[in-house]
């Protein structure tokens, strides 16, 4: 039996049917959940795509928080449940509380869509076993990534090793060059780098592939030998 | 020596992000919010000695604070 | 009675709404009476240039617009072609180049906008964008701005929507500092028995508005003066087109959402002039009459009266006919999404376009009356004065001025812009901005589109025929290099005032030099936009024909790069030392910009180096494919570079050879071993080897160049130069 | 009914637009410009029967129109 993963479609999502795609390659099955619904279905983890939900006009994530959906995701994350934000899921993760920190507008202002280098760093999350110590070269696509804390979030999360993913080479202006945090249980993970977009080599790259196979051996799937 | 600047999209021009603002508040079950119309501030800080500020200030913002094709603006020393 | 609606029609009312005397005396001819003011607003967009294509019809039907892979040709939103195995592609460029310079970033949004539209309307899923871009001098103070807000623009909708914008291009040229050009390429992919019409089937069937509400935005200027408007000054002032990306994602998914199921008829966006020429053009293709209760429209704004409403440009709107008896499913769709949904009217059996407010008729006007008694011209041409030949260049070091050849901004690197666009979203771009082609897979398929736009504008200025017969080999030889078989092209002609009747000649003689090209290449053209009086202080615009081509290729995905590696032969496919500089770059940088005759093109030739370059890219034969064209070999070989590997190279140094931009060029590098592979796919096509790859240096015979210097020079110009001043957005 | 929002930056919370519009204008000439931050203001139209319209417009700003880790706000009734 593959373990089932929920992909949330928030209205403005786009890289929903990339993170379906990228599961279903790790052998997971994906459940596409739209926002309304009040309950999620029995999942084994939660994913918050990347895009601009509600247009992200007022901030990013800020309004897809409210979505009827959140409060169960909510829940599911407090049981200890796996989730995962990317980008523009990260934000709405930020929003809710769910992980610390806020996302600001790019130091340089402008929409960057570029590769990145990053250390996988921290407490292990489901997410993130076996790949602490590791770097690896994701693709980022973000206007607003710049992380941001007051003094002593910032300490919290370095002290209680939150900090998932940190750029070698910052493309935004983040604090401490930090690209991806977790709470301090260690199951809610978000980050800006995309690992959806590296797990075929065609499409440059296969390094977003240990953050799909780490769900994948969390969540007890059987392991599968998907595209490395 | 502070000032503000309001800059506000002109009547008539469509402003997205505050039709989207409306959309949420409303979901969230704020429905006596009838309309929202999302404009920028900008909080300036500028040299005790600045001269002839209000006007320097209109002229920052024809050239650069607002975009007057769709935007107007308006300032306010402090 | 509506306010207005029965005014006296004055002379300068008619002006004021773009119809010449003999137009209006046409229109009272074929309606056989006195428009009301509704309906004189009809015609002033129904009858423009812009709707009706009253100048360049004539000229178009010279295209080739079929061939075996077509389905669609030039008529609906966009043409699809056919890619077997039940996918099809549509695709269609369009420009948006008045309002980008008016407001950049709204008029480059909604232009993004607006094609995706086109695209989705058909019932494709968009997959791809382009962008092809023109500004006036980077001296020029309004350039910057212009460049700034344009990206930004295109960049702010397109990633919003989540479709990849995955190649373009950016030329400047002094001719566009009062005219920047702005056209966008949208290419969708829809099952080939699934594609939806902008039709109304019979009589009795229900018209649909969905989307966003209607508002003022872009109600032409000159037609404010109808006393129509009653209220305040403010209320009444004409207001720029605002793009709202989230709106028409929501659109999108709604749209596609509903096609899966058979409830639509027809289904037509409404982009320039909006509700007037989408439903006219619905009924105009179903030979059907409409009734339009305008009433009913969804509306943004209090007050708005049916001259509004007809001619309102509000972005991200769809009408939709439907049979009787489905309304449901289109109100459960639109609600689903949070989208305005409303039946408006109904299609109707005496051919005649109705619209009533209130249940007060204010406009009736046959069909056929709007669209084909609008007016056609064969404006006469003449051919501009011979331009002056170019002149012998005196250059003691041409290999010396390659830094400042790479660092000119129609050769610089432009990654400042293609960062801004998120150009992976989707997950199928294999080819990214920055090679000579994108190329993009459809997931679960071995197929892969490939997607170029080019244009050169001097060389079309310098001979519109064989300059534009150019670009189109340029576009099959790009889309070559990622392997791919070109299967359409569509084209956005950007010209100046059709009424000069040298700017008749160009267009013409453009449209007549694309004709041959496509037909000696086997290109057809499924779709395309006009878009004339590009003109500033009665300046025209270099003439510039943007080309989008569409290549297929399908096969397991191609390792071919446009950067050197270590160890690699490499050879030139196509002549050495013909040395072609007029309208070249190196000749503008020599101060001789419009002068001489641009390169000829062979087909022959060009064929069988585009054959060649398939094969050896398909069979993984080359590692390094990159074709020549602005600044030439040297340029060429300069940019094979940019990854820190350079070469040693054996060919002369004069100008010619080394900045001359002759068609019909290729370079390649492979590993020495596969030299025998090689040889046998170039069988009959002139190839030689020039040099072989490796070290840190760009040598030609004992002229060597730092090749960190070399990617300094392309690499920083462009993004030194934005550094200007700092944005306000 | 009408009510204005204001939203700003606390201080300390690095604001990298307003700076690239210092930036921007001094390089224009306006030296006296010594420091710029950008809010957002929202102008609501409320209706005419909305109780307590105060108290839930703060609340609004508390849940959506402000993140209250980085910004804070006033409320305006007109
Ligand atoms: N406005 C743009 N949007 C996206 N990509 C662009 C843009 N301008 C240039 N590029 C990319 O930069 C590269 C170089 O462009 P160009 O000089 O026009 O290529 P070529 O010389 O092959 O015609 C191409 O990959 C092109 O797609
Ligand atoms: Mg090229």
């Amino acid at each position: 039996m593959s373990a089932r993963v929920a992909v949330v479609t928030f209205p403005g999502s786009n890289c929903d049917a990339d993170l379906r795609h990228a599961v279903a390659l790790f052998g997971m099955d994906p459940v596409a959940v739209w926002h309304k619904e009040t309950t999620l279905p029995r999942v084994d983890a939660v994913l918050l795509p990347g895009g601009f939900s509600y247009g992200d006009y007022l901030r990013c994530g800020a309004i897809a928080r409210f979505s009827p959906v959140m409060a169960d995701v909510v829940a599911f994350a407090g049981r200890g449940g796996p989730v995962l934000g990317v980008c523009n899921g990260f934000q709405i993760l930020t929003e809710c509380g769910l992980v610390p920190g806020v996302l600001l507008r790019n130091e340089g202002l402008t929409f960057q869509c570029r590769d990145v280098n990053l250390r996988v760093e921290g407490r292990e999350t489901p997410f993130t076993r076996d790949l602490v110590g590791q770097t690896l070269r994701l693709p980022i696509a973000h206007a607003e990534g710049n992380w941001f804390a007051d003094p002593e979030t910032v300490a919290r999360v370095e002290g209680e090793g939150q900090v998932c993913f940190r750029y070698l080479g910052n493309p935004n202006g983040s604090l401490h060059d930090i690209a991806g945090v977790s709470n301090t249980r260690g199951n809610v993970v978000g980050l800006m780098p995309h690992p959806e977009r590296y797990v075929e080599a065609s499409l440059g790259g296969v390094d977003g592939s240990g953050v799909f196979r780490s769900l994948a051996a969390s969540v007890g799937n059987p392991p599968i030998g998907a595209n490395a | 020596m502070r000032a503000r600047v309001y800059v506000t999209l002109k009547p008539g021009v469509h402003d997205p992000a505050g039709k989207a603002v409306q959309g949420g508040l409303v979901s969230m079950g704020y429905e006596e919010v009838r309309g929202v119309r999302i404009g920028k501030f900008f909080e300036m800080e500028l040299a005790d000695d600045a001269k002839d500020p209000k006007a320097r200030i209109e002229e920052m913002c024809r050239k650069l604070l607002a975009n007057t094709v769709i935007e107007s603006f308006r300032v306010e020393l402090l | 009675m509506t306010p207005g609606t029965h005014d006296v029609i004055t002379d300068e009312l008619v002006q004021q709404h773009g119809l010449s005397p003999e137009e209006y005396q046409r229109l009272l001819d074929v309606l056989g009476r006195e428009p009301t003011i509704v309906e004189l607003g009809v015609f002033s967009v129904m009858w423009s240039e812009h709707c009706s294509y009253k100048s360049s019809r004539i000229h178009l039907g010279r295209l080739p617009t079929t061939g075996p892979r077509v389905l669609i040709g030039p008529g609906e939103n966009a043409g699809v072609v056919d890619l077997g195995d039940g996918y099809a592609a549509c695709f269609k460029m369009e420009s948006h180049n008045h309002p980008s310079y008016i407001e950049p970033y709204q008029g480059a949004a909604t232009g993004v906008g607006g094609i995706l539209r086109d695209v989705f309307t058909m019932g494709a899923r968009p997959m791809a964008l382009m962008d092809s871009l023109r500004f006036g001098r980077l001296e020029h103070p309004k350039t910057r701005g212009l460049v700034r807000g344009v990206v930004a623009g295109i960049a702010g909708y397109g990633n919003c929507m989540g479709i990849p914008t995955v190649a373009g291009e950016t030329r400047f040229d002094r001719s566009y500092d009062g005219n920047c050009l702005v056209n966008a390429f949208c290419c969708g992919i829809v099952p080939s028995d699934r594609i939806f019409l902008g039709t109304t089937g019979a009589p009795g069937n229900k018209v649909f508005y969905v989307g966003a509400g209607t508002g003022r935005d872009g109600i032409h200027g000159a037609t404010m003066a109808s006393t129509e408007f009653g209220e305040g000054s403010e209320e009444k002032r004409p207001t720029v087109q605002v793009g709202d990306p989230f709106q028409e994602k929501l659109l999108l998914e709604a749209c596609l959402e509903l096609m899966e199921g058979t409830a639509i008829v027809g289904i037509q966006d409404m982009g320039a002039a909006g509700l007037t020429s989408s439903s006219v053009e619905m009924a105009g293709r179903g030979g059907r009459g409409l009734l339009l209760r305008l009433d009913q429209v969804p509306m943004r704004e209090t007050g708005m009266v049916p001259y509004e409403l007809l001619l309102s440009e509000s972005q991200e709107r769809m009408l939709i006919v439907i049979e009787p008896g489905r309304e449901q499913e289109v109100l459960d769709v639109f609600r689903k999404w949070d989208l305005s949904v409303a039946e408006i009217g109904e299609v109707t059996d005496d051919g005649v376009w109705r619209c009533t407010w209130h249940g007060e008729e204010v406009a009736a006007i046959p069909v056929a009356v709007l669209t084909d008694a609008a007016p056609k011209y064969d404006r006469p041409q003449q051919a501009p004065p011979a331009l002056p030949a170019l002149p012998e260049l005196v250059d003691p070091d041409p290999f010396g001025r390659l830094l400042v050849v790479l660092a000119d901004p129609d050769i610089s690197d432009k990654q400042w812009i293609w960062r801004q666009y998120d150009h992976q979203v989707g997950t199928d771009t294999v080819v990214r901005p920055g090679a000579d082609a994108a190329l993009v897979r459809i997931k679960g398929t071995a197929k892969h589109l490939g997607f170029v736009c080019d244009s050169n504008g001097r060389h079309v200025y310098l001979d519109p025929f064989v300059g534009t017969a150019g670009q189109v080999a340029e576009c099959a030889r790009n889309l070559a290099c990622v392997g791919a078989t070109p299967v359409g092209l569509s084209d956005c002609m950007n010209f100046g005032n059709p009424q000069k009747p040298e700017i008749m000649w160009q267009f013409a003689r453009s449209v007549d030099g694309m004709a041959e090209a496509c037909r000696a290449l086997d290109v057809p053209v499924i779709s395309g936009n006009v878009s004339l009086y590009n003109e500033t202080d009665g300046v025209g615009i270099l003439p510039t024909p943007g080309l989008a081509m569409v290549g297929l290729y399908e096969g397991p995905t191609p390792g071919v790069r446009a950067r050197f590696s270590e160890g690699l032969e490499v050879a030139l496919i196509g002549e050495l030392g013909r040395g072609w500089l007029a309208g070249s770059v190196y000749a503008r940088l020599m101060g001789f910009d419009r002068h001489g005759a641009p390169p000829p093109v062979e087909y022959t030739a060009e064929r069988a180096l585009h054959v060649a370059l398939r094969a050896l890219v398909a069979g993984g034969v080359v590692e390094v494919a990159h074709d020549l064209s602005d600044g030439g070999l040297l340029v060429a070989l300069a940019e094979c570079t940019l990854d820190g590997v350079g070469g040693r190279f054996d060919f002369a140094t004069d100008a010619g050879t080394l900045y001359g931009e002759d068609h019909g060029r290729a370079l390649i590098a492979y590993r020495p071993g596969a030299r025998d592979r090689v040889s046998e796919l170039l069988a009959g096509v002139h190839s030689e080897v020039i040099g072989q790859t490796g070290g840190s240096r760009l040598a030609v015979g004992h002229r060597t160049v730092d090749v960190a210097d070399v990617a300094r020079a392309w690499g920083h110009s462009f993004p030194d130069w934005l550094a200007g001043t700092s944005p306000t957005r």
